[in-house]
């Protein structure tokens, strides 16, 4: 947990809360554009950034004093991606047989 | 979902005393904090079945889903995002208020909280209302016919793969409506014990650690408008 | 059966069983000794209801035509057998009872991290225990423990729902363990003592309780999504209205491939502590031990389709995955070779937790090479779906598992009930294990190449013979189960009073007494010696064989 | 019950060979290793027993060690791997131009039906050294085509079509189980795999064979009017079938996609998936109204469309007028 005595003053939080706002303001009008394909990326990548953001300044792992809660974030993280992906590559390749 | 949370957050510390098993109180708080990062791990994996489920249909069923996602309100999500992320900034503030003794910040913004939460839920309902009006509920009572794909203005969608879609967005944004309520039961009792005093600079756990859960709520909201509310919105 | 030294027999010394009693104490401890002993009892419940459909499922099978049962009961008791011994039995039984006697005091703490949690999932499992009975009772399921769509979403009006939600229940149950021990284990370990000093007993159910953790909740999800599926005729799994049966069995075995991790892991920690202590030496290669247990933890969630090859994925997914179950058996093998040379110029004894672990050590070499077969695609295709899988897995869960489970009951015993076990009987009990279990089960990696497939309830006459070995394996299995629980009651009783450290072992839960009170150490231990120091411990003692038996 | 109990199944087929082989090398590697485990076990513990003064000696564990009994270990699973690769890929690619067999599997028993016309239940009577290629789909659960005696398997799943195929070495009858539970009779629902001379096979044949699968085809094209669109001429609504299957298709998103079994029955049983380049999506789903066989009958016929020489679809009068003739079991189920 983040040590008190520098816990993120009152404009970081308003910082992120604005770039939060931004980000679904962005991400509402993007899917206004026909990217085709990007669409998609375009809006994980924003929701990714949002999702970041809160977890590092909201949730104080950015100021965390161990590596033990990053690495818990990161392994779940990972794990999910092996989820997707895994099963990815059996409905992705089932075309080619 | 049982109420597990309420006792994974040892919130009642009847007194910022030690529980007997710990020994030091910086002990007992990296517990607790670890133990609901953990607890987050579990909840990323129970919604990644369903993110799973969602990334192979919507591999499939790329139109349909298209077709299905167009016909629920964009707007009523966004503005779900924005309360949400408000309710996030309100729940950072409580936890700043308790850090520095500003006891009327905490409890104004806890409560602000619990009405960010409340509007979500209220704006949830209409969704859902206006869903159940359109028959767009997957069951005996769905229909979905002569809807046009969008971009392929001469092309029904599929009524069957849209029933899909509809599935996939009544569990996932249901299931998420119920982790609001469990945080709408926590953030109570965290009131009442911000009421009662029982949190100071030096001991305010259950308060991160609901804080945590309420972020975690609010992020898989953040990827649920986009994926479910967004698939394809272009004229 | 006493230490040559023990003083005589000490006052009556308050320890966490004698030191409240009433059903209060018990059904609302926080103790997680009493948590063991609860979950001992349930589980040991359990356990003899899925042994018993057992028993009924190998008389069935003694003859070729249906003749004992009729055809559904008999799907049912398969079904009942596989859900009870899987999710009842198997997954809980070592962590649950071991792991939570014995996590707080090996690592020198006084109670898991979050004591009530601990509680609420034993009684998590009581309630998802109660849930499943109440559905064998009224009907019971008929889908196989691993309840396929689109059969149990449309093609069977069983209890599908019900068995589910308690498979959901039972599955937090899991969950919140791991949880606990995770934290634990981090938070909470005593002074010294350093993650290279943790013994492997506790690297082990770390691995588990990843997996507990990051596998679980994808069934949970799975079990919520057949129960509307089934209740508002959704089609998610069901190909005519859409979905498609194959990502049901990509998510069911997202969890149940690592959930046979959660089955062995323990086991092999359990294993480490036994050939240590009756070895009198340190496990070889302690660091590849402890490291392969985190990497069969990983890696096994990269390899669960190689339980679909034939199910209709892709020809490349097939190779993807058959290539990452190869690297999955690695760490498996590393293990057994270190066993074995943790054994080289030890000072070895026969007693009853040795027999177990060598037990252990044979069948899960056996279990894990018959893994190869399978996991080798040419193979696979023709013995999938036979008996030669059905036996491959009781190799590793009953050969492995249990016998890890039994060794381990009989090695701590003496500190958990604080009274030592009739040392011949158990021998006896560990040799007729042995041979019931490879009798049932050895005869069935035949059967299987010979091509007779799993779930059925009638079979050509050709299978007969194969079919009454195995039969006959059963009998003597079961009598070989129920021997150690009888003396293990009569040891309550009437068995001698067990010193604090009857086998001379190393590690902190022995340095405390047996059975120890509830705060587990007087005061809190430091630790300033390695893992499994039987130099030391043995040089102190100058030679003083520990007369046991 | 001691009279016929065979502890190794019969080998009638190509693909036994190769995966008998297979076999035998892991059962010889896995006894090696398990003899290699008991013996060093056995040994140390009786060597390594405890005797009064002699204590144990500590090792702490050799690098060198543990990376031989990885790598090596590695090395040899990859060897298992990739043999096991290469008998998989050859059991999953069926040859060219091998005869077709149309099976359905329902609810404990197994419907087959030769592109030649027969139907069988239960039953399949194959010639000795031909190549079979079995194209299957499930009227409602899961079930599993397994041949032991061909060290074949492969699942039946309904709303799609699984390929299996083998060639037969010797005749005989051999077991047909189906290996995935499919309910109350999943036991039952055993059939037999009659492998004959060609000129018994032959004899067979001309007895109940109510005309190529493809002629049916072409009557249920007519009948249900998809002439009318897909014709022989460029004008017809709907693409012209001739010589589709099995070539790469252009559709209207930009992907290409070759026509193989499972697109010909998706585009009819759900044309709005894949529109074909240059086409109005106007086609009806045929869902709930062609049965299973019915839809075997339709891919044969568009198969047939492809095979060189074949004649196009006739006019809708013309096919139309070929119905009435009086041909015995036209009229599918």
């Amino acid at each position: 947990m983040s040590d008190h005595s520098k816990s993120s003053p009152l404009p970081t939080y308003f910082m992120v809360w604005g770039a939060l706002l931004l980000g679904t303001f962005l991400t509402y009008e993007a899917a206004k554009i026909d990217l085709g394909v990007f669409n998609a990326a375009l809006a994980l990548i924003i929701a990714t950034t949002k999702a970041l953001l809160v977890a590092l300044f909201f949730m104080h792992l950015k100021g965390a004093s161990e590596k033990l809660l990053k690495l818990v974030v990161i392994s779940t993280v990972f794990f999910l991606l092996i989820l997707l992906a895994l099963s990815m590559a059996d409905y992705g390749t089932r075309v080619w047989s | 979902m049982s109420d597990s949370q309420a006792t994974a957050v040892q919130g009642e510390a009847h007194n910022p005393a030690l529980l007997h098993h710990f020994v030091t109180e910086e002990q007992q708080r990296d517990a607790s904090s670890l133990g609901m990062w953990i607890f987050l791990a579990t909840e990323v994996m129970f919604f990644g079945g369903l993110f799973c489920a969602y990334l192979i249909y919507r591999g499939w069923y790329f139109g349909d889903f298209g077709a299905a996602s167009k016909s629920i309100d964009a707007l009523l999500g966004g503005t779900n995002t924005a309360v949400l992320i408000c309710s996030s900034l309100t729940v950072v503030l409580a936890i700043w208020g308790a850090q520095t003794a500003r006891r009327g910040l905490m409890i104004g913004s806890l409560i602000l909280t619990m009405l960010f939460g409340l509007a979500f839920l209220g704006i949830k309902g209409k969704e859902y209302k206006d869903k159940f009006d359109e028959h767009h509920v997957p069951g005996v009572s769905f229909s979905f016919e002569h809807v046009p794909i969008p971009g392929h203005p001469d092309q029904y969608a599929n009524p069957r793969h849209a029933e899909i879609f509809f599935a996939l967005y009544f569990i996932m944004t249901g299931l998420h409506a119920l982790h609001m309520v469990i945080g709408l039961g926590i953030f109570t009792w965290l009131l009442v014990m911000a009421w009662k005093g029982r949190f100071t600079p030096q001991y305010h756990t259950p308060l991160e650690v609901g804080g945590l859960y309420w972020h975690f709520v609010d992020i898989v909201w953040i990827y649920l408008f986009p994926l479910l509310y967004l698939i394809d919105r272009h004229p | 059966m006493s230490m040559a030294t023990a003083t005589a027999q000490p006052v009556e010394r308050v320890n966490y069983l004698n030191k409240e009693y009433g059903v209060a104490s018990w059904l609302l401890t926080t103790d997680h000794k009493r948590i063991a002993l609860l979950y001992l009892l349930s589980i040991t419940l359990f356990f003899f209801i899925g042994g018993f459909f057992a028993l009924l499922i190998r008389l069935e099978l003694l003859t070729p035509a249906g003749d004992l049962v009729q055809a559904d009961t008999y799907n049912k008791l398969f079904t009942m057998h596989g859900m009870v011994m899987v999710f009842f039995f198997l997954i809980p039984s070592i962590p649950a009872v071991l792991g939570n006697f014995l996590v707080p005091m090996m690592i020198g703490a006084k109670d898991l991290a979050f004591p009530r949690i601990n509680l609420l999932s034993w009684y998590l499992y009581i309630i998802g225990g109660v849930m499943m009975l109440h559905c064998m009772l009224t009907g019971g399921v008929d889908t196989g423990w691993t309840f396929y769509t689109p059969f149990s979403t449309a093609f069977t009006n069983t209890k599908i729902v019900e068995a589910g939600l308690a498979i959901f229940v039972v599955g937090f149950s899991s969950i919140l363990t791991g949880l606990n021990f995770v934290v634990t284990i981090h938070r909470m370990r005593a002074p010294g003592m350093t993650w290279s000093r943790l013994p492997l007993f506790i690297w082990a159910h770390y691995a588990t309780s990843i997996i507990q953790i990051l596998g679980t909740p994808v069934i949970a999800i799975t079990v919520v999504l057949v129960a509307v599926e089934r209740t508002l005729h959704l089609g998610i799994f069901d190909p005519k209205l859409g979905g498609d049966p194959l990502l049901f069995q990509h998510l069911f075995w997202f969890y149940s491939h690592p959930a046979v991790y959660i089955m062995i892991l323990p086991s092999m920690g359990i294993v480490s502590e036994i050939i240590a202590c009756f070895a009198r030496k340190r496990i070889f290669g302690y660091s590849f031990v402890a490291l392969s247990s985190i990497a069969i933890a990983v890696f096994g969630f990269l390899v669960w389709a190689h339980h679909m090859f034939v199910a209709g994925i892709s020809v490349y997914a097939a190779l993807v995955f058959s290539l990452l179950s190869y690297g999955v058996a690695v760490p498996s093998a590393v293990k057994v070779f270190n066993w074995t040379a943790t054994l080289y110029k030890g000072s070895i004894r026969y007693d009853a937790p040795m027999l177990y672990a060598f037990g252990f050590l044979g069948l899960f070499t056996m279990g894990g090479l018959t893994g190869l077969f399978l996991a080798a695609l040419g193979i696979d295709v023709h013995v999938t779906d036979t008996y030669f899988v059905v036996a491959h897995f009781h190799y590793i869960m009953v050969g492995g598992a249990l016998m890890g489970y039994l060794g381990g009951m009989h090695f701590w015993w003496p500190k958990i009930s604080g009274k030592l076990y009739p040392e011949g009987w158990a021998r006896l009990a560990a040799l007729i294990v042995f041979i019931g279990f490879n009798l049932t089960f050895f005869p069935q990696f035949i059967l299987g190449y010979v091509g007779m497939p799993r779930r059925y309830y009638q079979y050509p006459q050709e299978f007969q013979v194969l079919n009454v070995l195995s039969t006959a394996g059963a009998t003597v299995l079961g009598v070989g189960y129920l021997l150690p629980m009888i003396y293990f009651l009569w040891s309550m009783r009437y068995g001698k009073p067990a010193p604090d450290n009857p086998w001379n072992a190393a590690g902190l839960e022995w340095k405390t007494a047996s059975p120890p009170t509830t705060f587990n150490f007087e005061e809190e231990p430091v630790v300033t010696w390695e893992a499994y120091n039987y130099d030391e411990i043995d040089g102190a003692h100058k030679q003083e064989v520990p007369v046991v038996g | 019950m001691f009279d016929n109990f065979p502890l190794w199944p019969d080998r009638a087929s190509t693909a036994a060979g190769n995966v008998d082989a297979l076999y035998i090398f892991l059962l010889i590697v896995s006894g090696l290793m398990t003899l290699l485990i008991f013996t060093s076990v056995i040994y140390f513990a009786a060597r390594y027993r405890q005797q009064q003064g002699v204590p144990a000696e500590q090792i702490e564990g050799s690098i060198p060690l543990e990376l031989t009994w990885s790598v090596i270990p590695l090395g040899v699973f990859l060897a298992i791997f990739f043999w096991g690769a290469v008998v998989y890929f050859k059991g999953r690619t069926p040859p060219r131009d091998s005869t077709e067999v149309y099976v359905v599997a329902k609810q404990w028993m197994w419907k087959l039906e030769h592109a030649e016309g027969q139907r069988e239940i239960n039953e399949l009577h194959v010639p000795v050294g031909r190549d079979v290629k079995l194209i299957m789909t499930s009227q409602d659960v899961i079930h599993s085509f397994f041949v032991p005696a061909f060290r074949m398997k492969q699942d039946v799943l309904p709303g799609r079509y699984t390929v299996a195929w083998f060639r037969a070495t010797k005749p005989g009858t051999y077991h047909l189980f189906c290996a995935e539970y499919c309910g109350t009779q999943h036991s039952g629902m055993i059939g037999a795999i009659v492998v004959q001379e060609p000129a018994q096979y032959e004899a067979w044949m001309n007895g109940g064979s109510t005309g190529p699968l493809s002629v049916t085809g072409e009557k249920i094209f007519a009948e249900l009017g998809c002439v009318t669109c897909h014709r022989s001429d460029t004008q017809g609504r709907g693409p012209n079938l001739q010589g589709v299957f099995g070539a790469a298709v252009q559709l209207d998103d930009g992907r290409t996609v070759t026509a193989d079994e499972n697109y010909v029955r998706e585009s009819i049983l759900d044309p709005g998936a894949k529109i074909v380049k240059g086409f109005k999506p106007v086609m009806p789903t045929f869902q709930g109204i062609v049965s299973e066989e019915q839809l075997n009958a339709l891919v044969a016929y568009v198969k047939s469309l492809s095979k060189p020489g074949a004649p196009g679809p006739k006019t809708a009068d013309a096919a139309s007028k070929d119905s009435k003739a009086p041909t015995k079991g036209s009229q599918v189920e």
